[in-house]
């Protein structure tokens, strides 16, 4: 048994040793110890150092509020996280814990010597010095400030952990399982309610975990807990502990992080590490308690200085006595109990210090009784020991005077300032506070959200009261939502009220301006930082906050907001309200990122989409790259082949014999109804009345801006039904917009859009020798320049398979695109593979497609245009039905700026050397020899190496640029300026004579 | 995450089924081309942007679809009413509970 | 006004710096000013500065409805970058730049610039197109920007995962070594005392009801909680709450108010040499000075004015995150909040004379105002000066929305800011 | 983990949950409002549902609607029904303005059952699965994508999901078979 373990007290298990390691050295716990109280049952209160000066620190608390023992913990490659509290973590046989932020150990660190020339690092030091010479800010200065900053170390490794999320519904959602919570969640229940009740720590119970000595209802506080709780599971109410409620969003959706696995030795199978559960409840109660209050006084941040209420919680719930002779500092009532029980539980109390000048008389009776001294209206000015506390210097006070000093010895200070309601999660619903005079703190008051704040968090005390105002506010829950409830009430025995004073720092002696007495802990935030800090101008709450970083440390001020508050309000010379409190931010406790992304992480990070036919691209070898959610195979290369090789391959290929290509990605909308054709001529630029069934034309499509959105080739299937196609990135913001102008601005056309887009799968065909691919497989259509010429559609079937059958080209050559249902197209796309292998069919992929259409240019939307691109502008004039009375975009497109002259204009470039390659995104200027800035007038869209040009291509934006055929403008690049020639955007075949169907049986 | 009253479902759901599509009863000109540029600019660009009971859309998306109009209230995030598209607008006093 | 150095910081440390002086104080409006700036955040405080101290304007009040530098300045991410498409960007923020790489020693005041680099990371062809342009109008604009390969990228920052295999694998990156980030605060603070020092007035917890127009149509003053105050000239930089501000005027703006949420985790170690943007998954991120990673999300999709934001645009970006940098999984995030940004249609900003005579604008700074915050701040006190844009900022005008003459870097580029 | 979607059947089983790919179907998506909905039910041989979220079937059962939105259903039918159902409508037009168009093609559905099967969706789906009535259906969210759910019975759901998103969605599903059974355990 270790020293300090208190035989036949506490929950732990101590027949179950459990061996940890902490600092390099195994160290021996029981079942059901975090790291904090194996550590103290063996008499170890140094576990951790201060941000920036590097005091030994051991736990001040004994929850997820604690700010000083922050540790490392590893469980094997990959497994290891900073900044763990060593409070919350459970120890299991195996776990390794480490110290942080200390070099080269943490009994002895370098970085102390920070500690030693405190009186420079005041507050905002950094912003007053750091600034000579200039560049020593880069080199050195931030460089050292950095090392010295930061806790503990990141992770190196990926994580091979998993991480989860659900959503739940419920009626009520019972943040926090103490007395109130218990009550709420038993009363909702009781009325029918679907109850999910919460809470951070490994057990239910809360506070009652810390105090045995009551009785409830006739039965031991514990006994009454074990039965509460079997209650609850017999009324379905979903307990859940190592539950933390990390926000509050809107309409009572909580955040609520579950660790799963971080307590246990083995990892079970399927089992996430953590798991975020969005909840979203009719109500809420939040029983979150209260956080006790450190005193602020010099030398109050030792280890072994420690709040009363944790030493508590170390007695009775993990059965660790927190030291031999400890002295109490108070200005509460609340630690006398911890007082006497250590005495109780063989402690030898060196005294109880309160501030305050008459405590309790029963207190003081109940001290007498078990010989303990009692110094009532006494002040602490100092405590001595360098990596533990060895005594405590105390005063008496009065009327102001600081009388004279005696030390007592000590291995333990506990201290207790007072309890302060855990606003945290209030604070994040935007709810408001009110000041509470009598308790000096701020009190929930409204909130926007549908939520109750139940016991200790209203400010309430003890467990009966607590007890009666969990179950009242169950009721009124329960009522709320239209159920009647009871909210009986229970007898309590030993309970423990009490009532006590705040201070803000404790009386001193000494200079104050020589005092260090911390506020917040882990930040070595100081009162006099504080002070500095108003004396400086920071009036604003939030001021002070940034200014000195109090509040801003992983524990978010649970530790040193209200003193805080009380420190700046006093410098202030304003009451605290009137300063106000800094707002709370989620989460609650510090939550993992692996929590939040959940499922979301490497292969399902995103969908990634795939057509029908892209294992069979996948099994063909073929490259692919991301377009949107899609992957689409972007070459197929065949062994010892670059991607310029197995482009130009598969140009040639396509222009001699017949290129195939997976198109299923375009977006497809079919539009019916009887106003198709109205709707049509009001959404694109183009006039559609005339186009008969059976014929398509390409549509473009601007914003009402006047900018070109998106593009396609659209078939006009009946009089009624219109097949659309959009680009693939732009298929669903296509439809969204036509449905936005369809219900919203003309809700009354008798038209319907319908996504169609994964309905079929779409082969492109192209190449002179398609048709004799074609003709044999295409039953239902003849395949002759005369029935079925370029830009022409029809159902048919091919290779027996139902077909929409386009004559359309993006290449420049006779071209057909196949749709059939999706299903079927990796069997279309096998037979045509097949059937066209005599004829030289290759499959192509996305880079060859942009080649071809590069060489003809055709424009692709987002490339070549970039939202700031009129029809004009890109030599789309054509498609715009000036005569149509209005069309979405056309009054854009009158505005000045879109017909002003000078525009960017696109238009082909032709490298005057006619064998560089430009590059995408390379900007032209008129004259090279400018100096920097130069003036630029376009840029280079697309670009590539073309064997049917014979040269590389390009086209460019460039202003006026239809106007400047055949000038010559230049790229500067890094290296070396290029000189090109402006020229169209046709590179191959301008007549469109390859687009022609031969005829059949003749010459291709 | 908010909750919203889909008037075309008449159910209340979590706003990831729902697309947010800017302020509402702003209706496109009959004729845009009669409209100066000045009006265009005011029809594309400017919006009331309101603190407080803003009249706005949205479409539920991953639902029935539709896009309808809302009054929230942009201080709370909370919703005043939902309604369908081609409704007129309910007064603020009357959401509010408040006489003007 | 107490110089800060190292000689003065010894100084005070030995009389237990008991003697530091208010940086500003904390002023009670005068009856009038030639000019008051209607917001008290970098850009309206930095106005100020330069109103005093290039033009001599010093009757001058910066009047914020709460604290200053409590709106945007005191909520962002703090990334400072000039890679810019638009000659117009560029130019204003590379002058932006220019000027933060002397700011704390222009204002005494460590804003602690950390020159740290900007990568942005690009994960598909239409990427490379896009930061290709940039990287290429950048250079002829005199605008630092590279480009690197996946490798070049991870030894410039070490943490990134460079596999084919990703979801979005890296296939290159944008840099700007000249890019980095600041102290949010302390630009606030220094231009906050930079101001007061040359006389400016500066006057926090007094909300702006309306902007008060005279006979002739002209700005002659401002309704404040605390009275009118008469002035000669009104700008107004109240970031989120800019269309209330100006609809008082009758100067109707293209804005929409957006929530923006960002978060930080907890302070570790160096691990985080740079700045990453990444566009495509919706994700940047940088190191403080503290240790913090600090993590900037997208915007929520309605517009409000609440400063709370929802869970799943923060799981989404955290996600993001862990997806280019998966060693951070265990990392845990220690507060996310919320800011509210004014967003205009090209999502470039406002700086501009107003229809109103002596009334002017500065707004629309969308997510990206914080690192322009000098150079507008700048180029806002010469317009109000002279009556007349900067030729940095005359292009950003209210009018270009008419016209049609956008500066639309998001609909150029897919970038947001 | 990712199922094998190329053929019908089981894709992953656990005590807490069973997930299987459905036999394919014909559908169709319908679209009409007003006046023309009553004699597209007479033509279908079925009562289009009113309220959104609501079935009907023929009397063979060869055919069932599910009402999606004010003016939008889907339908489901055997293979062979499908041509009569297409042919049906068409002949309603131009007197009674709608749009059928086949989506046969689109979407595949997965079958969920098993005692947490309404648990299993709670990984994805935003919305309160009990929201939903047993023989009722919705268009809703299933980790970011566009699903239409159909529950069948208390512990059994169908959900129609467009090919392309449906391994990424499968693969969750099956992930949460898996976990949901662990946590039992």
């Amino acid at each position: 048994m270790s020293r300090f373990r208190v035989p036949g007290r506490g929950r732990v298990n101590p027949d179950r040793p459990v061996t940890f390691r902490f600092d390099g050295r195994p160290v021996q716990g029981c079942e059901g110890d975090t790291v904090a109280s194996a550590l103290l049952a063996n008499g170890i209160h140094l576990m951790g150092r201060s941000f920036k000066y590097h005091r030994p620190r051991g736990a001040v608390a004994a929850g997820s509020e604690e700010p000083n023992a922050l540790i490392n913990t590893r469980r094997g490659p990959g497994r290891a996280e900073p900044n763990t509290r060593a409070t919350m973590q459970e120890i299991w046989p195996g776990l390794e814990a480490r110290p942080q932020n200390c070099w080269p150990r943490l009994s002895f660190d370098l970085g102390a010597v920070n500690d030693r020339a405190y009186m420079l690092f005041s507050a905002g030091f950094y912003y007053k010095t750091f600034m000579w010479p200039r560049s020593f800010w880069d080199k050195l200065y931030e460089p050292v400030i950095r090392a010295a900053a930061g806790l503990g170390v990141s992770p190196s490794e990926e994580d091979p952990d998993t991480y989860a999320s659900r959503y739940l519904h419920t009626d009520v959602l019972v943040v926090g399982a103490g007395p109130a919570g218990l009550a709420a969640a038993r009363t909702a229940a009781e009325a029918g309610l679907r109850v999910v009740l919460v809470d951070e720590h490994a057990e239910a119970g809360g506070t009652l975990l810390s105090e045995p000595q009551a009785r409830i209802a006739g039965l031991p506080a514990w006994d009454w807990l074990t039965a509460e709780l079997a209650a609850l599971k017999a009324l379905g109410v979903r307990v859940m502990t190592r539950t933390t409620a990390i926000g509050y969003y809107h309409q009572n959706m909580i955040g609520l992080c579950q660790r799963l696995t971080d307590h246990l030795a083995e990892l079970p199978a399927d089992t996430p590490r953590e798991r975020m559960w969005r909840l979203r409840a009719a109500r809420v109660v939040l029983a979150q308690g209260a956080l006790e209050k450190p005193l602020v006084f010099d030398g109050n941040d030792r280890p072994g200085v420690m709040l009363a209420g944790a030493a508590q919680t170390y007695l009775h719930r993990f059965g660790v006595r927190v030291g031999d002779r400890p002295v109490i500092l108070t200005s509460h009532d609340s630690a006398w109990h911890a007082a006497f029980d250590l005495q109780d539980a063989g402690a030898k109390v060196a005294a109880i210090v309160d501030t305050r000048a008459a405590p309790p008389a029963a207190l003081a009776g109940e001290a007498q009784a078990r010989g303990i001294r009692v110094l009532a209206g006494f002040t602490a000015t100092a405590t001595s020991g360098r990596l533990r506390v060895r005594s405590v210097r105390v005063h008496p006070v009065s009327a102001g005077t600081v009388g004279a000093g005696e030390e007592i010895a000590c291995d333990c200070l506990l201290m207790s300032g007072g309890w302060t309601p855990s606003l945290h999660l209030f604070s994040h619903t935007k709810g408001s506070l009110a000041w509470d005079e009598d308790r000096t703190t701020f009190l929930p008051a409204d909130t926007p959200e549908d939520c109750v704040i139940a016991g200790a968090g209203r400010g309430l005390w003890g467990i009966a009261a607590t007890l009666a105002d969990g179950a009242e506010k169950g009721a009124e829950v329960a009522a709320s939502l239209g159920r009647g409830a009871s909210a009986p009430a229970l007898p309590v025995e030993g309970d423990r009220t009490g009532s006590g004073t705040s201070h803000t720092e404790l009386a001193t002696d000494r200079s104050p301006s020589r005092a260090r007495a911390f506020v917040d802990f882990q930040n070595d935030v100081t009162a006099k930082d504080l002070r500095l800090a108003v004396r400086e101008g920071m009036r604003s709450i939030e001021h002070v906050k940034r200014y000195t970083t109090n509040g801003m440390a992983t524990d978010q001020g649970k530790m040193s907001n209200i003193n805080g508050l009380n420190i700046a309000a006093d410098a202030l010379g304003r009451a605290q309200p009137k300063v106000g409190l800094t707002t709370f931010r989620p989460p609650y406790t510090p939550t993992s990122f692996g929590a939040f992304a959940g499922y979301h992480r490497g292969g399902h990070f995103e969908v990634t989409r795939r057509t029908a036919i892209d294992p069979l691209a996948e099994a063909a070898g073929a490259v692919f790259e991301p377009v949107g959610q899609w992957r689409r195979a972007r070459y197929f290369p065949r062994p010892g082949e670059d991607m310029d090789t197995a482009v130009a391959r598969e140009c040639r290929a396509t222009r001699t014999a017949i290129g195939m290509f997976d198109a299923s990605t375009l977006g497809k909308i079919e539009v019916v109804g009887p106003d198709a054709v109205e709707f049509m001529n009001r959404m694109y630029t183009n006039p559609w009345t005339k186009l008969q069934p059976g014929r398509c034309r390409y549509g473009l499509l601007l914003g009402d801006d006047g900018f070109i959105r998106d593009d396609g080739v659209i078939g006009r299937l009946a009089h009624d039904r219109f097949h659309v196609t959009t680009t693939t990135g732009g298929a669903a913001r296509v439809l969204n917009m036509m449905e936005d102008y369809l219900q919203t601005e003309w809700p009354e056309l008798d038209v319907w859009l319908t996504s169609t887009t994964e309905q079929w799968s779409t082969i492109a065909l192209n190449g002179p020798r398609v048709a004799e691919l074609l003709r044999p497989l295409v039953e239902g259509v003849t395949l002759t320049e005369e029935a079925f010429p370029h830009m022409s559609v029809a159902e048919c079937t091919v290779a027996g398979m139902p077909a929409r059958l386009f004559r359309v080209s993006f290449t420049g050559e006779t071209g057909f695109e196949v749709n059939v249902p999706a299903p079927m197209g990796p069997a279309l796309w096998q037979r045509l593979a097949e059937a066209g292998a005599p004829l030289g069919l290759t499959p192509y992929g996305t880079e060859a497609m942009h080649v071809m259409r590069a060489e003809k240019g055709y424009i692709i939307v987002g490339q070549d245009t970039d939202g700031t691109v009129t029809p004009a502008d890109a030599g789309l004039t054509w498609a715009v039905g000036k005569a149509k009375p209005d069309f979405v975009g056309k009054r854009g497109l009158a505005r000045p700026d879109l017909t002003a002259p000078g525009r960017r204009q696109l238009v082909g470039l032709l490298t005057e050397d006619g064998t560089t390659l430009l590059e995408e995104g390379a900007q032209i200027v008129l004259d090279p020899a400018q100096p920097v800035p130069m003036k630029m007038v376009g840029h280079v869209t697309s670009a590539y190496r073309s064997e049917a040009a014979g040269r590389p291509i390009a086209l460019a934006l460039v202003e006026g640029g239809h106007g400047r055929m055949g000038e010559t403008v230049h790229i500067p690049m890094p290296d070396r300026t290029i000189a090109a020639t402006i020229t169209g955007c046709v590179f191959h075949d301008p007549e469109n004579t390859r687009l022609k169907l031969a005829a059949p049986g003749g010459d291709a | 995450m908010l909750l919203i009253h889909c008037p075309y479902c008449d159910e209340t759901l979590p706003e990831l089924e729902f697309a947010h599509a800017g302020e509402a009863h702003v209706a496109r000109p009959e004729n845009p081309s009669a409209q100066s540029d000045a009006e265009w600019e005011e029809f594309l660009f400017i919006r009331r942007n309101v603190k407080g009971p803003h009249y706005e859309r949205w479409r539920h998306t991953h639902g029935c679809g539709r896009f309808f109009n809302a009054v929230r209230d942009t201080v709370s995030d909370r919703f005043l009413a939902t309604y369908p598209a081609g409704a007129p607008r309910p007064s603020l006093a009357s959401l509010t509970g408040e006489s003007e | 006004m107490t110089r800060f150095n190292a000689f003065n910081l010894v100084r005070h440390a030995l009389t237990g710096n008991r003697n530091w002086t208010e940086q500003w104080p904390d002023a009670e409006p005068k009856a009038e000013y030639d000019v008051v700036i209607v917001g008290a955040g970098g850009h309206g405080l930095g106005c100020a500065y330069y109103l005093a101290k290039e033009h001599g304007i010093t009757n001058v009040a910066v009047i914020d409805k709460g604290w200053l530098g409590g709106g945007n300045t005191g909520r962002n991410t703090t990334i400072i970058r000039s890679n810019y498409l638009y000659d117009e960007s560029a130019r204003l923020f590379d002058h932006s730049v220019d000027l933060w790489e002397g700011l704390s020693q222009e204002l005494n005041y460590n804003v602690m610039y950390s020159r740290r680099g900007c990568m942005m990371l690009a994960h598909s062809v239409h990427d490379i197109q896009s930061f290709k342009r940039h990287i290429h109008a950048n250079r002829l604009n005199g605008v630092d920007n590279r480009w690197l390969t996946p490798q070049e990228a991870k030894d410039y920052c070490p943490p990134l995962n460079i596999s084919p295999d990703a979801r979005y694998p890296v296939l290159g990156a944008a840099l700007q070594e000249r890019a980095g980030t600041a102290r949010h605060d302390a630009v606030a603070w220094g231009y906050a005392r930079g101001a007061a020092a040359r006389g400016v007035d500066i006057i926090q917890n007094c909300p702006v009801t309306a902007i008060r127009r005279g006979p002739s149509g002209g700005v002659i003053g401002v309704e404040t909680a605390r009275g009118f105050i008469r002035a000669k000239k009104v700008a107004v930089s109240a970031s989120g709450h800019n269309t209330m501000v100006m609809d008082t005027a009758g100067v109707r703006l293209p804005l929409e108010s957006f929530p923006l949420q960002a978060l930080v985790s907890e302070p570790v170690k160096p691990v985080f040499p740079c700045v990453v943007m990444s566009n495509t998954v919706h994700a940047y991120i940088s190191q403080s000075d503290k240790g913090e990673l600090v993590i900037g999300s997208g915007t929520d999709q309605y517009t409000s004015y609440s400063q709370r934001g929802g869970l799943p645009l923060i799981e989404h970006t955290v996600a993001a995150i862990t997806e280019v940098f998966p060693i951070f999984n265990r990392m845990r995030m220690l507060r996310k909040w919320g800011g509210i940004v004014d967003v205009t249609p090209d999502r470039s900003a406002i700086i501009s004379k107003t229809p109103v005579q002596g009334l002017y604008v500065n707004c629309g700074w969308g997510t990206g105002g914080f690192k322009a915050t000098p150079g507008a701040a700048h180029t806002l006190a010469w317009t109000v000066a002279k009556d007349e844009p900067h030729p940095i900022n005359a292009p950003f005008t209210l009018e270009r929305f008419r016209t049609g003459r956008l500066i639309d870097e998001a609909a150029a580029a897919a970038v947001a800011h | 983990m990712t199922p094998d979607l190329s053929a019908p059947g089981p894709l992953a089983e656990s005590a807490a949950a069973k997930l299987s790919l459905a036999v394919p179907c014909a559908r169709l998506s319908l679209r009409a409002r007003g006046a023309a909905v009553a004699p597209l039910s007479a033509a279908l041989g079925l009562t289009l549902p009113e309220r959104i979220g609501t079935r009907a079937s023929t009397a063979a059962g060869d055919t069932e609607a599910l009402r999606l939105g004010p003016d939008e259903w889907v339908l489901h039918a055997t293979p062979a029904a499908l041509p009569g159902l297409l042919a049906a409508c068409a002949a309603l037009s131009p007197e009674h303005p709608h749009s059928a168009v086949d989506i046969s093609g689109r979407e595949l559905t997965l079958v969920l059952e098993g005692p947490r099967a309404a648990e299993l969706l709670t990984l994805g789906m935003p919305r309160d699965p009990d929201s939903i009535a047993p023989g009722e259906g919705r268009r809703t969210l299933f980790d970011g994508v566009s699903v239409v759910l159909w529950r069948e019975a208390d512990t059994r759901f169908r959900m129609d999901i467009w090919h392309s998103f449906a391994p990424h969605l499968a693969s969750l599903l099956a992930t949460g078979c898996a976990e949901l059974a662990a946590e039992t355990a």
